[in-house]
């Protein structure tokens, strides 16, 4: 790993200088606190951030310890990474709702000698697991409430190691020990261990250093043209990369303002207030937020109601041409700029995204509807693919180039490569350094020639944008030896929303099935407006009329899968719509609403084998565990339909036929 | 005297500021702010002085203004005794007709809770139509009976309109809606019988007319007869009213009502009912005031000014006690005549209008409870 | 839907105690000063200005000081004319014996006087609440009216009984008599009720207000809360009888320009400020504003409105039916909205600050 | 068990400072009604002092005449070695008592914020000429009060109704706002009127920890009222009973408990 030039801000305690002393005014941190923002400019931050770090060292802390980090996103924890950084001590941030066990894992596994707690609750939760922790010298908190009869011994407030701090920097000598030692820093040394959770196993601790990370921030920033008057709520947590990329190092580097929020529970309110400019959301987050619009919106009255959802579908047609920058006819822009007034700007405004300049979902797959409503109403919402492991950046989506169901191109200075198996790689120097104590783990993941194993399948379609298909290990292959990635399929019918389940059938199979749930409320209403009579779900979903529907669907799903390259052999075959809706109470789904394929496969059997031997009806009947508890027993007869599939084309020749429906 | 069982010690009648939910504690105490702790005593000691006062006062200085104001109108009153009466009597007829007004007042009062400003305007209103329809060629006790028939319409109105749908609302809702009723009838009144004041139609009610002159103390005293007639009807419809609330099951609800709106429920009338009833009851009241007044002096809306005095009445008597307003009605009345004669040239005539409200006044700061209410005790 | 509260947020205490922290609603006062200050004294006729304009402003002042009593302290008075004429007639005797002295200064000091006298006749009110002190206040009520008529000193012993606005300048430009156009009066009306609005506003924002408040929501908790019962309740009784006085004088000098005191300060008129308080909104200085629009732009409305539709109306049945739609109306009121004019107000300020949601 | 209950729960001290209040031989009537019988006792600096008893057994008359909205006939009641005679209550304020009632007496009609305010009235001083701007000496004044104010919003965690209605909270809530605005005078003798009736057993918790946090880090003295026997044992150092206005007991939560007349006179009323 390279290291930046000599005398260059190389370390993230040098650009905290280097901001004191080119912005030194500028707002660098509000809290909303006791009623109000609190700010501190980023000449007050570094100047606590000095004398947290000389009050540290009077504690005792060395170059290369461990310093664990757990709370809520307030300012005081940011600084206390800061102030370990300054002396080269490494920051372990560690996620604040862990319960304590694995709390002690993290820490005892990092070796961490401090630790920097938000309050009374996680004080409690690590004095709990004191004794597996026998590197634990000291414990710093933030919010000295209840903490007033604790022993001292080892326990410190931080405004008190601040101030001790302070106090030991009147001395010029100290003050110039001080600066030395954050001069010693430098880009390569290790800036930051984040614990990924990962899907198995125990937590793993990604080593990143300055350099990893600076590298990985300025990509970010100059991508979207971050700049010091842009501001930002901090509110993910702090020991996931995403924040640490963006509410500390881009901070850091762009000089940009990092609000945290009174608890978890203002988050909304506080946002609308700052009028962040740039955000960061998982996807739920925005589906939360779409959810209680809708809800809400259901209780306006008629007038509002009907105008509300005129817009919505004017915003549908022309919204994201606009923002795209494409040519919209002047009737369109003109009903666009009467609806932007009348329900875009307002929505915005409740939702706290007035200023937004580029907002980012990630995390996992975003439905295109929700994606495209977002942008429709004129926020700029984007894709990005990124990994702990690549300091944040695989993918991220260029203006103009916004897709809702890519991730993007590559981010600059990142290299991919796409594996035989159809496993993403990727290489860029902000990669990580390595898994913290598991050599093991990290030869596992890095190829001799510096790629990155990301562990999900994807291709890039004929723009150049890479689109995950699944985690690469569920990608099958059906028995000509094409690919079947059963999510991926799946995600894509489930956005569709009259179809609330899917479950995908084909590995080991000659072609690709799908059996389906409609989505009661949305196909319910559907009914209800198209007069069709109905009493059950079961009698909705045999419905021919909803079978036409569905057929739509599945018919529109094969063009897109027969677009593109690879995912054509994967086209639906046949389907039919299951006579129940899948119940996590009859084992059918996770408890976090996922579909357990495998499960369903056995259960569902005799339509399954329907599906694959040809025939048109097949009878079932499955037990079903009532409400309250009772079991029954539900009987049916499944229709199935044949689907059409489509030549595996060109993608240009295969996009003609979609634009036209 | 069976009515005054009819007075509440609920205090939140009492106090109309002070709801249930004020009250904070179990135990009830005297309210520790008293100006003037054991209020008679000190009183009395501080009116000796006073008195003392002021007859060395004039002693020292026989022509001077405390002579005027405190030795003078005695003198006169003692030198003739017979206008000393004459007055006085001016004063008790004046007072029979505050207190009718207070009484139809205290009705609704005590019954629904309303403080009804309109009281005053019914009276009004309900003379109005008595001329009105006469004058339209209606037969005088027909027209009595059709009257009565309006009042009855009028308190059915006033409860579905105003008081159904204010149910629950604070005092001040309810009073300021009967503001409202108040504009509304002088405006209904005056587009349908005009503005101009009318001659009320005694000879047809076969009231009687003219004076009976006694020679009384040394001197003549005149009495109206329609003043003693209304004296007689008034004090008649007080029994009348008495027997009602004793001996009647509407009037028991009545009672009931007054100390406890689930109480009344549970005799079986709708609370709804009972307003109707005692609205149309404090109609019935209004329309004998309306013709004992209109004997005296013409039916015109000027009386609304005159209903105001209703107001010190109540403070006098307490708004729930109908003893009370009787007593109160007429010590304002003599009060007001007195001082009207004796005083008021003192200061150029005319104190009449004020002198009531400040006699309630001064009365109330000694006894906020009124002269029939138990001591206010807050609670907290 | 105007209101884009999204980067509003404040960073010190002073910003958030603001009067009206949301940006949208500086600028809509900005606007209704402009308003009242540039465009009804260009577009508006003589006629407006003078009978509707200039007397809703002197409504409205009076109405702020009877919130000030009855909505915010929570004490009823009856007597809000009586004060009102207290400050028209010192104002006048003011006049006579001071004759160089600026009008403007003239009134605010008459302004005095009628607090001096709404001291005197609250005096009582820490005995006596409710209902009882309303009787106390129809005693100012009743008393000064008398006062006005029998006390000829106070209209300089004219053998009409009523008073003569005499001429006075402001900056050269007469503005009151008979040669003061109505521009002028309404521009002074206009700028010494904004000055005085501001002031209330201040006082009710702060600790006073929060005095009065505590006073009138539960008295016994205020007390214990150090706050002293009968400064808080006199205090409220000067400030409202304050801007009552001036609010008289207002009403006298620059709208009728002469008036016999019995038929102006009548019981009426405390009634009508009365109910514009309460049909505007007890507590809230805006309802007191939309409650002097409503009851004083109404009957005129009406007189003027009815013929306009076609319905013929002379002048005494147009009166009378004024009263009947008004004691109507204000039932109306009460039963749609018994918290006022400002409650609808808040309610479509709420809707459009949550603009399209319902909530 | 975590480090701060373990603290908190050890034994009481029984004897904290000086006498801070002491009632001597108190009685109260009210007409014939005897609510109060020649009752003595006192509150010591720094200590939770429980007064408990049977429904109508005078407690909030005790406390009515503490701070004087009762004044007892016969008796004395000595606060800070002063005897009192018809204290008012804005003087027993200003002499730093506060007190919250058995059902809150919160002002209504204003937000969190404001009642806590009013709790302020008496620290500030409020200059009529500089209220009517509302700017110089008057801002810096309230900005400094609601600093404070602000900082007792944090320590009950009621910042989210900082800005509502006191009128539409939930009753848990008033009662930790009538708590705040108690604490807002900064007092040094606080009496709680059963702060914690109607309260569910997490509110009840809180609202403990509330107190004992107030006694702990502000060293304020307690006097308070509670029905829940596990509530007052867990808070207070010493306790006083009361039942048909006369003192039947007098000591430690442990010493209470174990005598037979307040058993007695629990067991007789069914609780």
């Amino acid at each position: 790993m390279a290291s930046g030039p000599a005398g260059q801000a190389d370390t993230f305690p040098k650009l905290l200088v280097r901001n004191a002393r080119e912005r030194g005014s500028r707002v660098a941190f509000r809290h909303k606190d006791l009623g109000i923002w609190q700010s501190w400019n980023w000449a007050e931050v570094v100047e606590q951030i000095r004398a947290f770090a000389k009050g540290l060292e009077q504690l005792g802390l060395k170059r290369g310890e461990k310093v664990a980090i757990v709370g809520y996103n307030r300012p005081r924890l940011y600084w206390s990474m800061a102030a370990a950084q300054w002396l080269g001590a490494i920051p372990v941030p560690v996620y604040a709702d862990s319960v304590a066990d694995e709390m002690a894992y993290v820490l005892d596994h990092a070796g961490a000698v401090f630790a920097c707690v938000q309050d009374q609750e996680q004080v409690d939760k690590i004095l709990s697991v004191a004794e597996r922790l026998p590197n634990l010298r000291h414990m710093l908190y933030d919010e000295p409430r209840g903490l007033r009869d604790y022993d001292h011994g080892k326990l410190h407030d931080i405004g008190d190691v601040i101030e001790a701090g302070r106090a030991a920097l009147k001395d010029p000598a100290a003050s110039a020990a001080l600066e030395a030692e954050m001069a010693q820093g430098t880009g390569s040394d290790l800036a930051i261990i984040l614990y990924t959770s990962g899907t198995t196993g125990r937590p793993k601790g990604v080593m990143l250093s300055h350099y990893n990370v600076i590298t990985a921030a300025e990509i970010g920033c100059s991508f979207d043209g971050l700049n010091e008057t842009d501001e930002i709520i901090a509110y993910l947590p702090i020991a996931w990369v995403g924040d640490h990329v963006f509410s500390y190092a881009q901070a850091i580097i762009a000089g940009f303002c990092v609000n945290c929020p009174e608890g978890p529970d203002t988050v909304v309110d506080d946002r609308r207030e700052i009028g962040t400019t740039y955000a960061f959301a998982p996807p739920r987050v925005f589906e939360t937020m779409l959810t209680i619009t809708m809800v809400r919106m259901e209780d306006a009255g008629p007038l509002m109601r009907k105008m509300f959802h005129y817009f919505l579908s004017v915003a549908k047609k022309y919204g994201e041409k606009l923002l795209n920058g494409e040519p919209v006819p002047l009737g369109g822009r003109l009903l666009y700029r009467l609806g932007d007034i009348l329900i875009y700007a307002p929505l915005r405004n409740r939702f706290g995204l007035t200023n937004i300049k580029v907002g980012y979902t990630a995390g996992e797959a975003i439905g295109p509807e929700l994606f495209r409503f977002y942008r429709s109403i004129g926020v700029n919402l984007k894709q990005l693919y990124g990994q702990t492991e690549a300091g944040v950046y695989i993918t991220m989506q260029p203006d103009g180039e916004i897709k809702a169901d890519t991730v993007g191109k590559p981010a600059p200075q990142v290299e991919i490569r796409i594996a035989e198996n159809g496993e993403v790689l990727y290489r860029s120097p902000s990669i990580f350094r390595g898994y913290y104590k598991d050599e093991e783990k990290t030869a596992e993941t890095m190829t001799a020639d510096g790629y990155v194993r990301s562990g999900d399948a994807g291709f890039f379609d004929e723009s150049g944008h890479l689109k995950i298909i699944d985690r690469a290990k569920d990608v099958g292959k059906l028995n000509s030896g094409e690919l079947f990635p059963p999510k991926y399929i799946e995600n894509k019918l489930k956005f569709y929303p009259n179809i609330k389940e899917v479950v995908a059938f084909g590995q080991g199979r000659d072609y690709a099935t799908v059996a389906l749930n409609i989505d009661l409320t949305a196909v319910g209403n559907w009914a209800e407006r198209n007069n069709v009579v109905y009493a059950s779900y079961q009698e909705l979903a045999g419905h021919p009329q909803v079978y036409e529907m569905m057929a739509r669907h599945v018919d529109e799903v094969n063009r897109q899968l027969a677009a593109e390259p690879m995912m054509g052999g994967a086209q639906i075959k046949r389907f039919l719509i299951l006579h129940k809706e899948l119940d996590a109470d009859d084992g059918e789904l996770t408890r976090t609403q996922k579909v357990r394929r495998g499960f369903i496969a056995e259960r569902y059997a005799p339509l399954v084998e329907a599906l694959y031997d040809g025939s048109t009806e097949a009878d079932i009947s499955t037990e079903v565990t009532f409400e309250d508890g009772r079991k029954g027993t539900i009987s049916a007869r499944v229709k199935i339909r044949d689907a059409q599939t489509y030549p595996v084309q060109a993608p240009a020749a295969a996009l003609a036929p979609k634009e036209a429906a | 005297m069976p009515i005054s069982e009819w007075r509440t010690d609920d205090h939140r009648i009492q106090e109309p500021e002070c709801k249930g939910e004020e009250r904070m504690s179990d135990v009830a105490a005297q309210p520790a702010p008293s100006l003037l702790a054991n209020g008679w005593i000190r009183t009395g000691l501080i009116t000796a002085a006073v008195i003392a006062a002021i007859a060395i006062g004039a002693r020292i200085d026989p022509s001077g203004t405390i002579h005027k104001v405190f030795v003078d109108p005695f003198q006169q009153m003692v030198e003739a005794p017979d206008l000393l009466a004459q007055t006085v009597w001016e004063g008790l007829v004046s007072g029979v007709l505050y207190a009718l007004i207070a009484l139809g007042f205290v009705l609704i009062f005590k019954a629904s809770g309303v403080f009804n400003f309109a009281q005053g305007i019914m009276v009004v209103f309900a003379a109005l139509t008595l001329v009105g329809l006469h004058e339209k060629g209606v037969p005088a006790f027909l027209a009595v009976i059709l009257t009565l028939g309006v009042m009855f319409v009028l308190a059915a109105t006033i409860e579905r309109v105003v008081l159904r749908p204010l149910v629950n609302q604070p005092d001040i809702i309810l009073f300021m809606a009967t503001f409202g009723i108040t504009y509304f009838l002088i405006g209904f009144g005056e587009s349908v019988f005009g503005g101009n004041p009318k001659q009320m139609i005694t000879s047809e009610l076969y009231l009687p007319k003219g004076a009976i002159d006694a020679k009384i103390l040394g001197g003549l005293v005149s009495f109206q007869k329609i003043d003693i007639a209304a004296a007689v009807i008034a004090s008649l419809m007080i029994a009348a009213l008495a027997v009602f609330f004793q001996y009647t099951r509407i009037g028991r609800a009545l009672r009931a009502v007054a100390d406890s709106h689930k109480a009344a429920l549970s005799v079986g009338i709708s609370l709804n009912q009972i307003w109707v009833i005692v609205w149309f009851t404090a109609g019935i009241v209004a329309l004998i005031t309306g013709i004992m007044w209109g004997a005296r002096s013409d039916v015109s809306f000027a009386l609304e000014i005159v209903a105001l005095k209703a107001l010190p009445v109540l403070i006098l008597g307490g708004f729930t006690s109908i003893p009370g307003a009787i007593v109160g009605g007429l010590i304002i009345g003599i009060g007001e005549k007195l001082g009207e004669f004796y005083w008021g040239p003192l200061i150029g005539g005319g104190i009449e209008s004020w002198l009531a409200y400040f006699i309630a006044l001064g009365f109330l700061l000694f006894r906020p409870q009124g002269l029939f209410g138990d001591k206010i005790i807050e609670r907290i | 839907m105007f209101y884009r509260e999204a980067g509003q947020f404040k960073s010190t205490y002073s910003a958030d105690m603001a009067v009206f922290p949301i940006r949208q609603d500086r600028i809509g006062i900005a606007v209704i000063l402009g308003i009242a200050f540039v465009a009804i004294p260009m577009l508006g006729d003589d006629f407006f200005i003078s009978s509707v304009m200039i007397p809703f402003l002197v409504f409205s002042l009076a109405a702020i000081g009877l919130n000030i009593l009855t909505g915010y302290t929570g004490l009823i008075s009856l007597g809000t004319a009586a004060f009102m004429g207290v400050g028209a007639y010192s104002c006048y005797k003011l006049t006579t014996i001071f004759p160089g002295v600026n009008i403007i200064v003239l009134i605010l000091v008459s302004g005095l006087f009628s607090a001096a006298v709404g001291v005197f006749f609250g005096l009582p009110s820490l005995r006596i609440k409710g209902f009882y002190l309303a009787v106390a206040t129809l005693a100012a009520q009743f008393f000064l009216q008398w006062a006005f008529v029998r006390v000829p000193w106070l209209f300089n012993y004219n053998a009409s009984g009523a008073i003569e606005v005499p001429q006075r300048l402001l900056f050269g430009l007469p503005v009151t008599g008979a040669t003061a156009s109505p521009e002028t009066r309404y521009f002074v009306c206009l700028g010494l009720v904004v000055i005085l609005t501001w002031f209330a506003s201040n006082l009710v924002h702060g600790k006073i207000g929060r005095s009065w408040m505590a006073v009138r929501d539960m008295d016994i908790a205020a007390e214990l809360m150090g706050i002293k019962l009968l400064n808080a309740k006199l205090l409220a009784f000067a400030v409202s009888s304050f801007y009552a006085g001036v609010a008289g004088a207002m009403m006298i000098f620059f709208w009728y320009g002469t008036a016999e005191a019995a038929d102006v300060f009548n019981i009426r008129l405390s009634f009508n400020i009365l109910f514009m308080v309460i049909i505007g909104g007890l507590g809230s200085l805006i309802g007191s504003f939309l409650g002097a629009a409503f009851l004083s732009i109404l009957p005129t409305a009406l007189k003027f409105g009815l013929p306009a539709l076609g319905v013929p109306l002379t002048g005494a049945t147009a009166e009378h039916v004024t009263f009947m739609l008004v004691g109507a109306l204000i039932i109306v009121f009460l039963i749609v909205e018994p918290h006022g004019l400002a409650r609808l107000w808040q309610i479509g300020k709420q809707k459009l600050r949550t603009w399209p949601f319902p909530y | 068990m975590n480090a701060h209950t373990m603290a908190a729960a050890g034994a009481p001290v029984t004897q904290k400072g000086e006498v801070l209040l002491s009632v001597e031989n108190v009685s109260l009537r009210f007409g014939g009604v005897k609510a109060i019988t020649d009752v003595s006792f006192d509150i010591r600096k720094g200590e939770v002092r429980a007064i408990i008893g049977p429904n109508g057994a005078g407690k909030t008359s005790m406390l009515n005449c503490i701070n004087g909205f009762y004044h007892p006939q016969e008796g004395r009641i000595t606060y800070k070695g002063v005897r009192r005679s018809k204290v008012r209550p804005h003087q027993a304020a200003a002499a730093g008592i506060a007190r919250t009632f058995q059902n809150v007496a919160l002002f209504k009609g204003m937000s969190t914020l404001d009642n806590i305010m009013t709790g302020r009235t008496l620290k500030m001083r409020g200059n009529l000429f500089w209220q009517l701007f509302r700017q110089g000496p008057a801002m810096d004044e309230e900005i400094a009060h609601r600093k404070v104010v602000e900082d007792i919003i944090d320590f009950l965690q009621i910042e989210h109704i900082r800005k509502l209605p006191v009128g539409k909270l939930p009753y848990g809530l008033q009662k930790r706002v009538e708590l705040g605005r108690a604490l807002a005078m900064e007092p040094e003798l606080l009496l709680l009127d059963e702060p914690m009736a109607g309260m569910n057993l997490e509110e009840k918790e809180d609202m403990c920890r509330f107190i004992l946090d107030v006694n702990n880090q502000f060293g304020t003295t307690i006097a308070l009222i509670e029905h829940d026997m596990g509530v007052v044992m867990d808070l207070s150092d010493r306790v006083v009973v009361l039942e048909y206005g006369r003192k039947i007991a007098d000591g430690t939560p442990e010493e209470v408990k174990a005598n037979q007349k307040v058993i007695d006179a629990y067991l007789g009323v069914a609780h």
